[in-house]
């Protein structure tokens, strides 16, 4: 097992006014490993993630990636080293084909973005890149079309897609499966498998089957407090995981 | 290909042939070739406009500062009774502008949507009172400018701007470049970024950009535009005024620019020409001209959702 | 200044302030609940202004005349809102930005049709033609003050509906959530009629209160939407607490600047705009 | 080639105007084009109206004596827009070959306009615009003026001010070129005879909250106020004046045009204003009484100065046709009848100088009874200086 520490939280904390989204997180992410994230509804899962993505400011806290502390950056510096994310609401360039979609974000890693004259299309690696990361995630028949008239499992599948473009190092993936029948969820959690044999993943998902059977190391949060981390069996044998999940009245999934 | 659209491609190969051949039928008539090239000057402006609002998504209704600005930098940098050169005097004007807008540009798009039109106003407000508050620069009543600059590129003289054909064929190719430089511009790889930017800017930001500084460079490119249709204007007549900085021009140039089809480009021509042409027929025809003027406004936003060229856009997809 | 001209500025800076409150009210009530950005509502102050006249002209009332001249505000308000904003409402900013540029058009040329080109006045009704003296020299006439106070009512009247009123609460309502809006069985298409025609009738009265103070002339609507748009956006668009905090705060700025630095006083407000906007890009007391 | 223009025309008839030029026809056959370059619209659409009205009356009165030629009115919106001044002038110019070109009110937009006329083949009348620089720097042979020069109506104030026993005065004006020229020339004879200017206020134009500024004055306390305003900005001023307080506490002198067009309105608050002009409303010679009532009588409204500046337009065009028994071809011609024109306007004779301005009488009036009453002739025959003027 990879035990590389990529990414990592120290005492991290978002206050929003007097509520505490999340509170003291200290987490290490590894290399090729999928580290999941589960907790009942407002246990700050998506704050986190936000943090990691440098969406929101930590109040206190530090984010240290590959021995850098990194939360004083601007928001695009986070993806630019390599921490790219995927958005909980389907968040793509709706008028764009699929294959633009992914050059827009192959594009920001291949650089040239400031070159105001030459064409965009003439640019074969660019748009090889693009392809590879559509056939990553299976999406490479619909290349051409419109990502507003794709199904919407699919869009999810772009996104992550796009992701990948950006040649990152760092998936932050909140809730690929959200709204997705069986069918497309089946094909998501096969393409996870692949994916975290190549990159660091940190996974936010309410589908409990398919985080279990999907995570390295799992870390269950509630009311933005951390409360264990360990194995996919050590947190099911963990009592305290039940009762958090019970005591709130919360559907287990 | 350059001009992906079909009506793009088409009415390019309208407007241009016939806009070179006008002269041709004019040479009695200076008036209708300076009324042209004003037409042409404006849609300079125009574009330039429609590229920030249309393509980029950044509103402004202050961007008549930098079409003055183009004039009032000419006349506080040239001497007053020595011909200058045009094309040197192009690069001062569009290089000072351009460095102008870097500075507004840096405050201004901080700020979004709503409060970012408004802001650019009180910007071009700032420029409008300096200038016209001032006691030399001509004050509210405008300044001339004496010498026409030679047009002298190694010593091979083009254009005699003196000459009111002359002065016409310069606009007209300063207008096709700009179409020309503006579809480069789009279709480039920094074009890809601002159109995603314009579509999902929490996404570009999410994908590693700096949005901020993608914006601020069209600001930039979109202004120093602005500010040559300004300089280019200032000669034509040789004459600056403060009013060429008001709101209302910014706001004129905006009712064009939708008018023609928001983030065209190709349509801020349109939109100019049409509405300069129903200016011109309606103030000839009856001193009430304002009532139908905005009638007709009111008119077009209800029924062209996406301006002229939309229309066309539309006509020509059905008979396809 | 001697602390006697201070005093006196600042009630100028004051009235100044109201009034400009008064005209800008309506505004930015209209983009706070409609998210419509009106800019023919200076047109609605000549309007008002050029209605205040003709009918103290015919009438020989000035109170009848304000009366006749808001009632008939309203009229247009709904009729404008009812026939062409309607079709706004799902519309970008820059549509209306269009078509409202499209009414001042023909209200100016509807203004210079119906009541001509020159100059007009109307004279302070006799009851408030007094005027209370404030320095040796100076004195203030009463019907600005009587103005002023009408402003701070309508302010209050204003602040009364919003927070304590059904018609508020469902104001309040439709800034946040258009939807929720029309969940509670509320037709959300006649609140909007009537929200416009408030804010119509607003800058008509202002239009009305301000006519025997100043001269009705074309195109002064212009003038005062520019500062208004300083107002609101100083205020935070859609916050008729801004709208208060704002519009004072540019009569104060603009009066003293006009006396302390002449050579800047035209651009003071703006630069006070840019200003603010910096520090808070969402105004004052934005929503 | 004769065809293709044809076509040219036709085409351009359709796209751009609705107006299709006679092509050369015999001159003597041909109506006089008289241009007219006002605002229509705007602020100061009241002023064009006026001085359109006045022109095309004098030239309807003196239609005996065009020898048969007949005029031709080409009109043209300015809307006191300065950007559009050079293309309208240069339409009148090029595309209607405009013989006259009578414009315009704002100073802005006469900037424009001389801009392309200047030394062009046909003659500029300005019928109001006082801008010195007119027919001063900018002065041409063919640029005249029938109206004033900024200098004019507010020079001989000074001398009036000190007649009576004015020591120190506050002046203020809108800052453009007209307003700061009129304090320029009040205060050059105001000092010379030993007057003292102890603040100068120039509001930014076109604001018009005058308020604080009154107040400042107030606390000033001169012996009296000399202001430049016109128009709306003329009501609101004095009304302000007024209701502050001021008046009746420091008197307030002027430039003829702050009571010009604006006494109704300003009502009672303009009461024992003191200004000087080169026209009253009231004055008594034969011509004014008729030109009033006919005025009254064409256009079912009191004739003002602006009427009256344009109606002399006319007569200067009347006089010159006349004298050149109606064959204007020859530019040089009809500039030398012109310069050598006598007219009897209603505001008394005028004549012209070098630089084209004119000659004329200044008068102080009061306002009583809502009425601007003649008390003196402070300055007759007064001529602009014409500084910076070549000719």
């Amino acid at each position: 097992m990879n035990t590389h520490v990529i990414l990592k939280t120290e005492g991290l904390c978002k206050y929003w006014g007097g509520l505490r989204a999340l509170d003291d997180i200290s987490l290490t992410f590894h290399d090729r490993q999928l580290h999941g994230v589960v907790g009942p509804n407002g246990a700050g899962k998506s704050t986190l993630l936000n943090l990691l993505c440098g969406h929101y400011k930590p109040t206190s806290g530090k984010i240290i990636h590959e021995g850098e502390p990194i939360d004083a950056i601007k928001p695009w510096a986070f993806a630019r080293r390599g921490i790219g994310r995927s958005f909980q609401k389907t968040n793509i360039y709706p008028s764009a084909t699929c294959l633009e979609n992914c050059c827009i974000a192959a594009q920001r890693r291949m650089g040239g973005s400031f070159n105001f004259l030459r064409s965009r299309h003439h640019q074969t690696v660019l748009e090889e890149l693009a392809t590879n990361a559509l056939e990553k995630v299976g999406l490479a028949k619909r290349r051409d079309q419109v990502a507003a008239h794709i199904s919407y499992g699919e869009q999810r599948q772009l996104e992550i897609a796009m992701v990948l473009a950006t040649s990152p190092c760092v998936l932050l993936l909140d809730e690929p499966m959200a709204g997705m029948g069986h069918e497309e969820s089946l094909l998501i959690i096969d393409l996870l498998k692949r994916l975290k044999q190549e990159y660091c993943i940190v996974l936010v998902e309410h589908d409990m089957d398919a985080i279990f059977e999907l995570s390295d190391q799992l870390t269950v949060m509630v009311d933005g407090q951390h409360l264990t981390t360990g194995s996919v069996e050590q947190v099911r044998e963990d009592p305290r995981v039940r009762e958090a999940y019970l005591g709130q009245g919360d559907e287990v999934y | 290909m350059l001009f992906q659209k079909r009506t793009e491609r088409i009415f390019i190969w309208v407007f241009f042939p016939l806009a070179l051949m006008m002269p041709l039928f004019l040479e009695q008539n200076t008036f209708y070739v300076s009324k042209l090239t004003t037409i042409m000057i404006f849609a300079i402006f125009v574009m330039s406009l429609d590229y920030l609002v249309g393509r980029c998504g950044l509103i402004t209704l202050g961007h008549a500062m930098f079409y003055g600005l183009g004039g009032y930098i000419f006349v506080m940098i040239a001497p007053e009774y020595d011909a200058v050169n045009f094309w040197i005097y192009t690069f001062y004007i569009c290089a000072i502008s351009a460095l102008i807008a870097l500075v507004i540009g840096f405050l201004v798009l901080r700020t979004s949507g709503i409060y970012m039109i408004m802001i650019t106003l009180a910007f071009a407000q700032m420029t409008f009172y300096f200038f016209s508050d001032s006691i030399e620069f001509g004050g509210n009543d405008g300044v001339f400018i004496y010498v026409k600059p030679d047009t002298s590129l190694f010593g091979i003289s083009m254009f005699d701007l003196d000459n009111p054909i002359h002065f016409y064929y310069l606009c007209l190719l300063s207008l096709f470049n700009t179409l020309f430089f503006f579809r480069l511009v789009t279709r480039s790889r920094f074009g890809r970024v601002i159109d995603a930017i314009h579509e999902n800017p929490g996404r570009t930001t999410a994908l590693g950009y700096n949005v901020f500084v993608f914006r601020l460079m069209a600001y930039v490119m979109a202004s120093a535009l602005g500010a040559y249709a300004g300089y280019l204007f200032t000669m034509q007549y040789g004459f600056v005024n403060p009013s060429m900085l008001s709101w209302q021009t910014s706001g004129s140039a905006l009712v064009m620019s939708i008018l023609g089809g928001l983030g065209t480009l190709y349509g801020a021509i349109l939109g100019t020409v049409v509405y300069e042409g129903l200016h011109y027929v309606l103030e000839h025809m009856t001193e009430h001209w304002l009532l139908f003027m905005g009638a007709l406004i009111i008119l077009m936003v209800i029924l062209f959702k996406n301006g002229i060229a939309g229309y066309l856009e539309k006509l020509l997809e059905k008979r396809s | 200044m001697t602390t006697s001209l201070f005093f006196v500025q600042l009630i100028n800076g004051l009235q100044y302030g109201l009034l400009l409150f008064l005209i800008a009210s309506g505004l930015t009530l209209v983009f706070g609940v409609m998210g419509i950005l009106n800019l023919a509502h200076g047109s609605m102050y000549m309007i008002g202004a050029y209605l205040a006249w003709y009918f103290v002209e015919n009438t020989g009332s000035f109170t009848l005349s304000a009366i006749i001249s808001a009632a008939i505000a309203l009229g247009i308000g709904i009729v404008v809102e009812k026939t062409l904003i309607q079709r706004l409402y799902k519309r970008n900013h820059l549509d209306q930005v269009l078509l409202t540029i499209g009414m001042i058009f023909v209200f100016n040329a509807l203004q210079s049709i119906l009541w001509g080109d020159d100059p007009l006045g109307v004279q302070v009704p006799d009851a408030l033609s007094g005027a209370v003296p404030l320095t040796e020299v100076v004195e203030y006439p009463v019907y600005r003050i009587f103005v002023a106070f009408l402003c701070v009512a309508i302010a209050v009247l204003m602040y009364y509906m919003i927070n304590r009123t059904r018609l508020g609460m469902l104001i309040r309502a439709g800034e946040s959530n258009r939807e929720m809006v029309e969940c509670l069985g509320i037709d959300i298409s006649r609140l909007y009629t009537v929200v416009f025609a408030i804010g119509v009738m607003l800058a008509a009265v202002a239009g009305v209160a301000a006519a025997p103070m100043s001269s009705i002339v074309p195109g002064m609507g212009e003038h005062v939407l520019i500062a208004c748009f300083v107002v609101v956006v100083i205020g935070g668009m859609g916050s008729i607490k801004g709208a208060f905090v704002g519009a004072l705060l540019v009569g104060l700025v603009d009066t003293f600047a006009s006396v302390l630095v002449p050579q800047l006083s035209s651009m003071m407000i703006y630069i006070l705009m840019a200003f603010i906007l910096l520090l808070k890009p969402q105004g004052l007391f934005s929503s | 080639m004769e065809n293709n223009r044809k076509l040219s025309h036709l085409l351009l008839a359709g796209a751009l105007t609705g107006t299709l030029s006679a092509q050369a026809v015999a001159a003597s056959d041909e109506p006089i084009k008289v241009g007219i370059m006002l605002p229509f619209s705007g602020i100061y659409a009241a002023l064009g109206d006026a001085g359109r009205n006045g022109l095309k009356m004098a030239l309807q009165e003196k239609a005996a004596e065009l020898h048969g030629r007949k005029i031709e009115f080409i009109e043209m919106d300015t809307e006191a827009r300065p950007e559009r001044a050079p293309e309208i002038a240069s339409s009148l110019l090029d595309q209607h070959n405009a013989d006259f070109i009578i414009g315009p009110v704002h100073s802005g937009v006469a900037m424009g306009m001389i801009k392309v006329l200047r030394n062009k083949d046909t003659v500029m009348i300005i019928p109001n615009a006082g801008a010195a620089a007119a027919t001063g720097p900018l002065c041409a042979p063919n640029i005249f003026r029938t109206s004033f020069s900024s200098w004019q109506p507010s020079y001989p104030m000074g001398k009036v001010a000190l007649d009576n026993g004015y020591k120190r005065v506050v002046t203020m004006s809108w800052n453009y070129g007209m307003g700061r020229e009129s304090l320029d020339a009040f205060e050059e004879s105001f000092t010379a005879g030993g007057g003292e200017i102890v603040k100068k206020i120039l509001v930014p134009f076109p604001k018009t909250e005058f308020q604080s500024y009154l107040s400042e004055i107030g606390s000033i306390n001169p012996d009296a106020v000399f202001v430049f305003f016109a128009g709306g900005g003329a009501v609101k001023f004095v009304k302000d004046y007024d209701a502050l307080g001021l008046k009746g506490k420091i008197p307030l002198l002027g430039s003829g045009f702050l009571t010009e067009g604006t006494l109704e309105a300003q009502g009672p608050s303009a009461e024992g204003i003191r200004t000087t002009l080169h026209y009253a409303d009231a004055l008594d010679n034969e011509v004014n009484a008729r030109f009033r009532q006919n005025y009254q009588q064409m256009f079912a409204k009191p004739a003002d100065i602006y009427a009256v500046q344009g109606y002399d337009a006319g007569l200067l065009i009347a006089s010159a046709v006349n004298r050149l028994g109606g064959d204007i071809e020859d530019q040089d011609a009809l500039i030398k009848a012109m310069e050598e024109a006598k007219l009897f306007s209603p505001r008394g004779e005028i004549t012209f100088s070098k630089a084209h301005n004119p000659i004329q009488n200044i008068y102080l009036r009061e306002v009583i009874d809502g009425e601007n009453k003649v008390i003196d002739v402070p300055v007759a025959a007064l001529e602009d200086p014409a500084r910076g003027c070549k000719l």
